[in-house]
């Protein structure tokens, strides 16, 4: 049977848009836009406290950008632990996961750290290093781990919301006492990224494996948690 | 801004602020609300006094607010709006007090008494809009104001009523609106000045402004009641008692009816309404209001419908004349707007009183009431003597006016007009006295309560219409003497005509 | 050595397309869960070669890791439920 | 230094982190959070009245390089509507929301709030792709928050519809990257030209705006998802979260795309816009449920504020067109407290009632004066009628539609108009009744309060007071 | 900019066009969250692979990092969605249960 809708509307609309969309991005990319922002970005990398280009815009250049970014993660997960709680988790996984596991995760923390430190420099940085993180927390849940190797539901809060918090804070404090909303002043840049990058990992990586576990973590005998 | 510039706020003011209060006062704050209630009413009426005197004089009061670029909230006293303003305040004083007795022991009386000072409030504001823009807004939240008050009762038949009443007045608000967006849109801010703004204005927009004109009939015609857009008002019957004062003489129809009056001698102007036929078109929609409103009165029993029918009959004498032309019929059509308030208030505040006291609702049941109550039985022939034009009552200055100004004009067909409604208005009318002066009473009145110390009504329900009822003869006894109705309305058309 | 460019970026964005294609087609939830996986590692790959290294190291651990992982687990709990009839049926409301 | 303009987004940021920290003191907390972030925010209106357009580089780069903030006319109205509303519903919901929904409702909240005022104030086409989909993410959170199945699945859907959206603005702003290689509004709009480029770009983006705006035929998200929200939740997306769109949009329209746009693109706006009004008005004199006439309501009102595209596009630069906007952006910021309040409003009837089907309310709308009176005040807000803000604003629209002789814009409005009568009228009706006299005005005021204001500031604060709007909106967004 | 390049940019966009209508297509026409999902992502893949192809400057020359910066955040974006609209999806499943 032919729907009409959906097999005759919409390829079309579609080859309409496709069309409109072809022609507009050959003009563009044919057009004179030059090299639009590379080289102004490029030539104040220098200047940004890290060499790393992708890691100069994000944190430096755009870093309100990555602020919000940061608060869109948060309120993924809010969202998520406002449904429930993350239920029952998986079954415990059978040995063979379970030795792999246990020599994995150290491995992909110990890759994740290495990650933020590169990052400055090198492809890498806070959110493939959080995002090694958040592996590592899945691989855990995978093997059974209740909780996901993270924190009881008081740390875990605050790990979550590390990333909005620090770059806010720095974002503040740098316009009370500096020159401006996430100006770095000169010499201090390297080390505010570092002190970002580092509360974001952790919070990129937590929210992610929390994100996960699909809710809220299991009840835990102190906080008297309930669903 | 000077004090001139605040009177006309003050006096919209000193009705709409005791109205917010009484919302926010608890049920069982009887006296309160009591204070707030009288203490608005009587500054109103002594600021009124103050600006009848100033507008005498030839005082210039305005006050003037920019809601947006082009669009000004004006308030402005002339004649006309003076006469308009003093009616509605002094009728509000009396109406206030017979609610309060009438409504006494009712439930939701703070919300009641709220919306009646805004409906005031609103009146007060049309009267005094010196432009079509703030006679609007005022037009509309009197709509608003007594929505509530004819649902009040909370009965189906409130209900059904209420909603008509809306339906109406919401259509007829709409199509007033959209005549002056129409109208500022093709000649710029309408304000109100005596002899009209549109006698200059060029040729080519004839059409469209005529074309206007009806439009804001029709919107101002839905609360002056002309037919066919009278339904609302039979069905608004089913308000307490003092609601119907309100809609009959107090605020809405006369808001209709003075609409009418200002669109055609402050906004077209009379030349202007006359040389393009809009005068005769009004005409002939006031004599058709007249007398099919006075056949329809004919056929009522319930007392209440046959007077609401009357009030749509009557009304249109006020259209009537400002559809003649010339300075003698206007000043007929525009002292009718006191007269016909101050008799048919009269008329409605009594057959309140022999619905609470004898539970009489129907002419059919008035036999002998006279005997049992007289005092609300002689106000009551006062006012209905006074509706058929009997001298010396009020009602006979208007209509000998009319028919002056119509044998002026030349209109003889509306002196025909004038007696066969007056013949019928007799007709649905002088059974009435009869029944109530010259019948027995029947051994049992439908619903009687007896009233503690008092053989007839309490006070505060009996007061009222004798005091209309006294003022209907005066008016119409002292006609000639200063600062009546008849005088203002003279002085009123002399300076539309210009003279 | 840019003809042999020219061929392999062809290649490359052909691969791509066909995965994209696959995957959507794909009705069995776990099969094209995986395959876009697989698209997604691809896809880092091509952004490896478009000189994006962050890029890449980023899709392959968020855009197909996690939310591969994601939507496994999604893929799994939908594959229990596959004899309750409400699920997937395409009659439901699309926009 | 103090800025105002990062504070007002930063400060919910970190009021959301603290929150998420201490749930046990979520409502304390929240609501200082909020008072600091209207604080901020009214001061930045503030300061562009007195003062003019203000800017904030981020980072010290400067445009095309860093990030902008920047407040004109046209944000700071808008931003001072959304802090006022926002600031009475975050009171209401102190009230409103028992300790477990509290803790998840302040987080979510104050990031729906950073989102609202990073929208009002970005100055960067992606930045403003970030804040669009912060709120989208926490709005739709927010609307799930019940848990029940009807918000559950409402605001899944709302969800998805939202990254369509999103994705479609994304996708445009590629391409005005592509084509211009800057990403400041202000750099965009002097690069642009007509042209299939700026064409497609304005298409998408707009296109995926009228999507979150719910404009007509793309509404059909919206109802559920307000109307199975908690209240506070429903006042908050239908005033602001819509709202927001449709300002991205009106933005876009003014400053990005003005050399590139024609009268076709405004009509189409305006026939949809008049398809939402007459739609929206009849579904919700249809709807049962008191929360589900509101939200078609509001997809009607959106109608009213895309009527103004083909108005403002027929209407030679000037003061009439600079009164013409004035007067749209007096409608959106009338239909922001109006719809707020009567969302509140309803919140407390259906709380007192248990349910929230209009036909047996009598007694819990009897009973809830204040309540009843927001609703009856946001009503007349809604319905257009004097003294309220929207009575203004549709009057100066008329007259300039009138002026123009586009009269059939005048007939959808006033169609419009006389349905909204009929549907608010049909709730107002309910309050009078047999049931017993309450016994006080205001039975609980952290409740009934903020509405009532809302309420009052739609019907007598915008429509007698609305003259500084236009003193405001010379800043910048005029010309 | 050279050929090479040019060519690059336009096949790599072009093919993310392509992506973004795959994704569009499927979205429209499919009901299950899990395929709505995964056509979003594709759509969002494609308008990334648009910005990812004209950041793409040449093989010895240093990319334009601006579209970069945006491509990270939109994945991170992307994600968040995706695990707040299983969420919901799960949720849905509970209650039904």
């Amino acid at each position: 049977m032919i729907r009409p809708l959906e097999h005759i509307l919409i390829p079309l609309g579609l080859l309409a848009v496709g069309g409109l969309l072809g022609w507009s991005f050959f003009l563009a990319v044919t057009g004179d836009a030059g090299e639009r922002l590379a080289p102004i970005a490029l030539a104040r990398v220098p200047d940004s406290g890290v060499s790393n280009p992708v890691t100069s815009v994000l944190l430096n250049f755009r870093a309100y950008d990555t602020l919000l970014e940061f608060a869109v993660l948060l309120a993924a997960l809010l969202g998520i632990w406002s449904l429930g709680s993350s239920g029952t988790g998986f079954q415990p996984a059978a040995s063979v996961l379970d030795g792999m596991v246990a020599g994995f995760v150290p491995l992909l923390i110990l890759s994740a750290g290495y990650m933020l430190w590169v990052g400055a420099y090198a492809p890498g940085g806070a959110f493939q290093a959080g995002a090694l993180l958040g592996s590592a927390g899945v691989m855990l849940a995978l093997a059974g781990h209740r909780n996901a190797g993270l924190p009881s539901e008081g740390r875990l809060r605050i790990l979550v919301g590390l990333g909005v918090f620090v770059c806010a804070l720095t974002g503040l404090l740098l316009m009370l006492f500096g020159d401006g909303f996430l100006t770095y002043p000169a010499g201090f840049a390297k080390w505010l990224i570092l002190t970002i990058e580092t509360a974001a990992t952790l919070a990129i990586g937590a929210t992610l494996a929390a994100a996960y576990l699909g809710g809220r973590p299991a009840a835990h005998p102190t906080t008297g948690e309930t669903a | 801004m000077s004090f001139d510039a605040w009177l006309p706020a003050a006096i919209v003011l000193s009705s709409m602020i005791p109205g917010m209060l009484i919302f926010l006062l608890r049920e069982e704050s009887h006296r309160l609300r009591t204070l707030l209630n009288m203490t608005g009413a009587l500054v109103k009426l002594g600021l009124v006094i103050w600006m009848i005197g100033g507008v005498y004089d030839g005082h210039l009061y305005e006050a003037r607010w920019t809601l947006a670029p082009g669009l000004d909230l004006v308030l402005s006293a002339d004649a006309l709006s003076v006469l308009f303003v003093a009616l509605s305040t002094l009728l509000w004083l009396v109406t206030t007090v017979y609610a309060i007795g009438y409504l006494e022991h009712s439930p939701n009386r703070s919300r009641f008494f709220g919306f009646f000072s805004i409906c005031v409030s609103a009146t007060v504001g049309i009267a005094l809009s010196g432009n079509l823009l703030t006679f609007v807004i005022f037009y509309e939240i009197l709509t608003l104001a007594t929505y509530p008050l004819v649902a009040h009762r909370g009965t189906p038949d409130a209900a059904h009523g209420a909603k008509v009443y809306l339906a109406y007045t919401m259509g007829g608000g709409a199509l007033l609106l959209v005549g002056a967006i129409w109208l500022q849109a093709l000649v710029g801010p309408v304000e109100f000045t005596q002899g009209g703004i549109l006698s200059v204005s060029p040729e080519e927009l004839r059409v469209e402004l005529i074309l206007i004109f009806f439009v804001l009939l029709a919107g101002l015609g839905v609360k002056a009641a002309l037919v066919p857009l009278h339904g609302w008002l039979p069905q608004a019957m089913v308000a307490p008692a003092p609601v119907s004062a309100l809609l009959h003489a107090v605020a809405v129809v006369k808001a209709g009816a003075f609409g009418i009056v200002r669109v055609v001698y402050d906004v077209y102007g009379v030349e202007f309404a006359y040389a393009n036929g809009l005068l005769l078109a009004l005409g002939i929609l006031a004599s058709v209001t007249i007398i099919y409103g006075s056949l329809m009165a004919l056929t009522q029993d319930s007392l209440k419908k046959r007077l609401a029918y009357s009030t749509v009959s009557q009304v249109s004498y006020i259209a009537l004349g400002a559809s003649i032309f010339g300075p003698i019929a206007t000043i007929g059509g525009v002292v009718h707007l006191v007269h016909q308030g101050l008799m048919k208030i009269t008329l409605f505040f009594c057959a309140g009183n022999y619905a609470e006291t004898l539970g009489v609702h129907k002419v059919s049941e008035m036999d002998g009431v006279g005997r049992r109550m007289p005092w609300t039985s002689l106000a009551f022939t006062v006012g209905a003597l006074g509706m058929i034009g009997v001298p010396p009552v009020a009602g006979f200055v208007s209509k000998w006016y009319l028919g002056l100004g119509a044998a002026d004009a030349g209109s003889n067909w509306v002196i025909a007009v004038l007696v066969a409604s007056s013949l019928l208005n007799a007709a649905y009318f002088l059974p009435i006295l009869h029944r109530a002066w010259f019948r027995p009473a029947p051994k049992q009145w439908p619903q009687e309560h007896r009233h503690p110390g008092r053989f007839e009504i309490a006070g505060a329900l009996l007061w009222p219409p004798v005091i209309t009822a006294a003022l209907a003869l005066s008016a119409g006894l002292f006609a000639a003497a200063p600062f009546t109705p008849l005088e203002w309305a003279t002085l009123i058309a002399e300076r539309e005509y210009g003279r | 050595m840019n003809a042999l460019l020219t061929v392999f970026d062809l290649l490359l964005t052909l691969t791509l397309l066909g995965l994209a294609l696959v995957t959507v087609t794909s009705r069995e939830p776990r099969r094209a869960v995986i395959l876009f996986i697989a698209f997604g590692l691809l896809l880092a790959l091509v952004w490896a070669r478009l000189r994006a290294p962050d890029l890449a190291l980023a899709e392959a651990a968020i855009g197909a890791g996690l939310s591969g992982a994601l939507m496994l687990a999604a893929a799994r709990r939908a594959s229990g439920r596959r004899t309750s009839p409400a699920e997937g049926s395409d009659a439901e409301d699309a926009p | 230094m103090i800025d105002a303009l990062p504070l007002a987004v930063t400060l919910p940021l970190i009021g959301a982190f603290a929150v998420t920290v201490s749930p046990l003191h979520a409502r304390g907390l929240g609501l200082m959070a909020a008072v600091l972030t209207v604080a901020s925010a009214l001061s930045v209106t503030a300061t562009v009245w007195s003062d003019g357009v203000l800017r904030a580089d981020l980072g010290g780069w400067g445009v095309p390089l860093g990030i902008a903030l920047e407040a004109d006319g046209l944000s700071a109205a808008f931003l001072a509507m959304a802090n006022t509303v926002a600031l009475a519903v975050s009171v209401y919901a102190g009230g409103y929301f028992k300790q477990e929904s509290a803790r998840h409702f302040w987080p979510l909240w104050l990031l729906l709030w950073s989102a609202l005022n990073g929208l009002f104030l970005a100055a960067d086409l992606f930045n403003l792709y970030v804040t669009l989909e912060l709120l989208g993410l926490s709005a739709a959170a927010l609307g799930a928050i019940t848990g029940t199945r009807e918000a559950v699945a409402a605001n899944l859907r709302y969800l998805l519809v939202g990254l369509l959206g999103s994705m479609s603005y994304l996708l445009g702003v590629s391409l005005v990257y592509a084509a211009y290689g800057v990403l400041d509004i202000g750099l965009v709009a002097e690069a642009i030209e007509p042209g299939p480029i700026a064409w497609t770009a304005m298409t998408l983006m707009i296109g995926g705006l009228i999507l979150k705006a719910a404009l007509f035929p793309m509404h059909f998200w919206l109802p559920p998802a307000h109307a199975n929200a908690p209240a506070p939740v429903s006042a908050a997306l239908s005033a602001l979260v819509v709202k927001a769109a449709f300002y991205l949009a009106l933005r876009l329209w003014l400053d990005v795309f003005a050399p590139v746009l024609n009268e076709a693109a405004a009509n189409l706006l305006g026939i949809l816009g008049a398809a939402a009004v007459v739609w929206g008005s009849w579904r919700a004199l249809r709807a049962e449920r008191l929360k589900l006439l509101a939200a078609y309501s509001t997809v009607a009102q959106m109608g009213y504020l895309f009527i103004a595209f083909p108005l403002l596009a027929a209407t030679p630069p000037g003061l009439a067109r600079d009164n013409l906007l004035a007067a749209v952006v007096l409608l959106a910021l009338t239909h922001g407290f109006a719809k707020a309040g009567f969302f509140l409003a309803a919140g407390m009837v259906q709380k007192t009632a248990g349910h929230d089907r209009i036909d047996d309310l009598g007694g819990a709308a009897q009973a809830l004066p204040a309540a009843t009176f927001a609703i009856g005040l946001a009503g007349v807000a809604l319905i257009g009628l004097p003294p309220s803000g929207t009575f203004l604003a549709k009057w100066v629209m008329l007259e300039q539609a009138m002026i123009l002789g586009l009269w059939w814009w005048l007939v959808v409005m006033m169609v419009g108009t006389l349905l909204a009568a009929a549907y608010i009228f049909r709730v107002l009706s309910r309050a009078f009744n047999r049931e017993p006299t309450p016994y006080r005005f205001v039975n609980d005021a952290r409740t009934e309060l903020p509405a009532l204001l809302l309420g009052l500031i739609a019907t007598f604060g915008l429509g007698i007071a609305a003259q500084p709007l236009w003193v405001l909106l010379e800043q910048g967004a005029f010309g | 900019m050279t050929d090479q390049v040019l060519y690059a940019q336009l096949l790599y966009g072009g093919s993310g066009i392509i992506l973004v209508l795959l994704g569009l297509w499927s979205f429209l026409v499919h009901a299950a969250l899990l395929r709505k999902l995964i056509a979003i992502n594709l759509m969002g893949a494609g308008v990334f692979h648009i910005l990812v192809a004209i950041a793409y400057r040449g093989i010895d020359t240093p990319p334009d990092p601006v579209p970069h910066a945006l491509v990270l955040t939109g994945i991170v974006v992307a994600v968040s969605a995706t695990a707040l609209a299983l969420a919901f999806g799960k949720r849905l499943d509970q209650v039904d249960d």
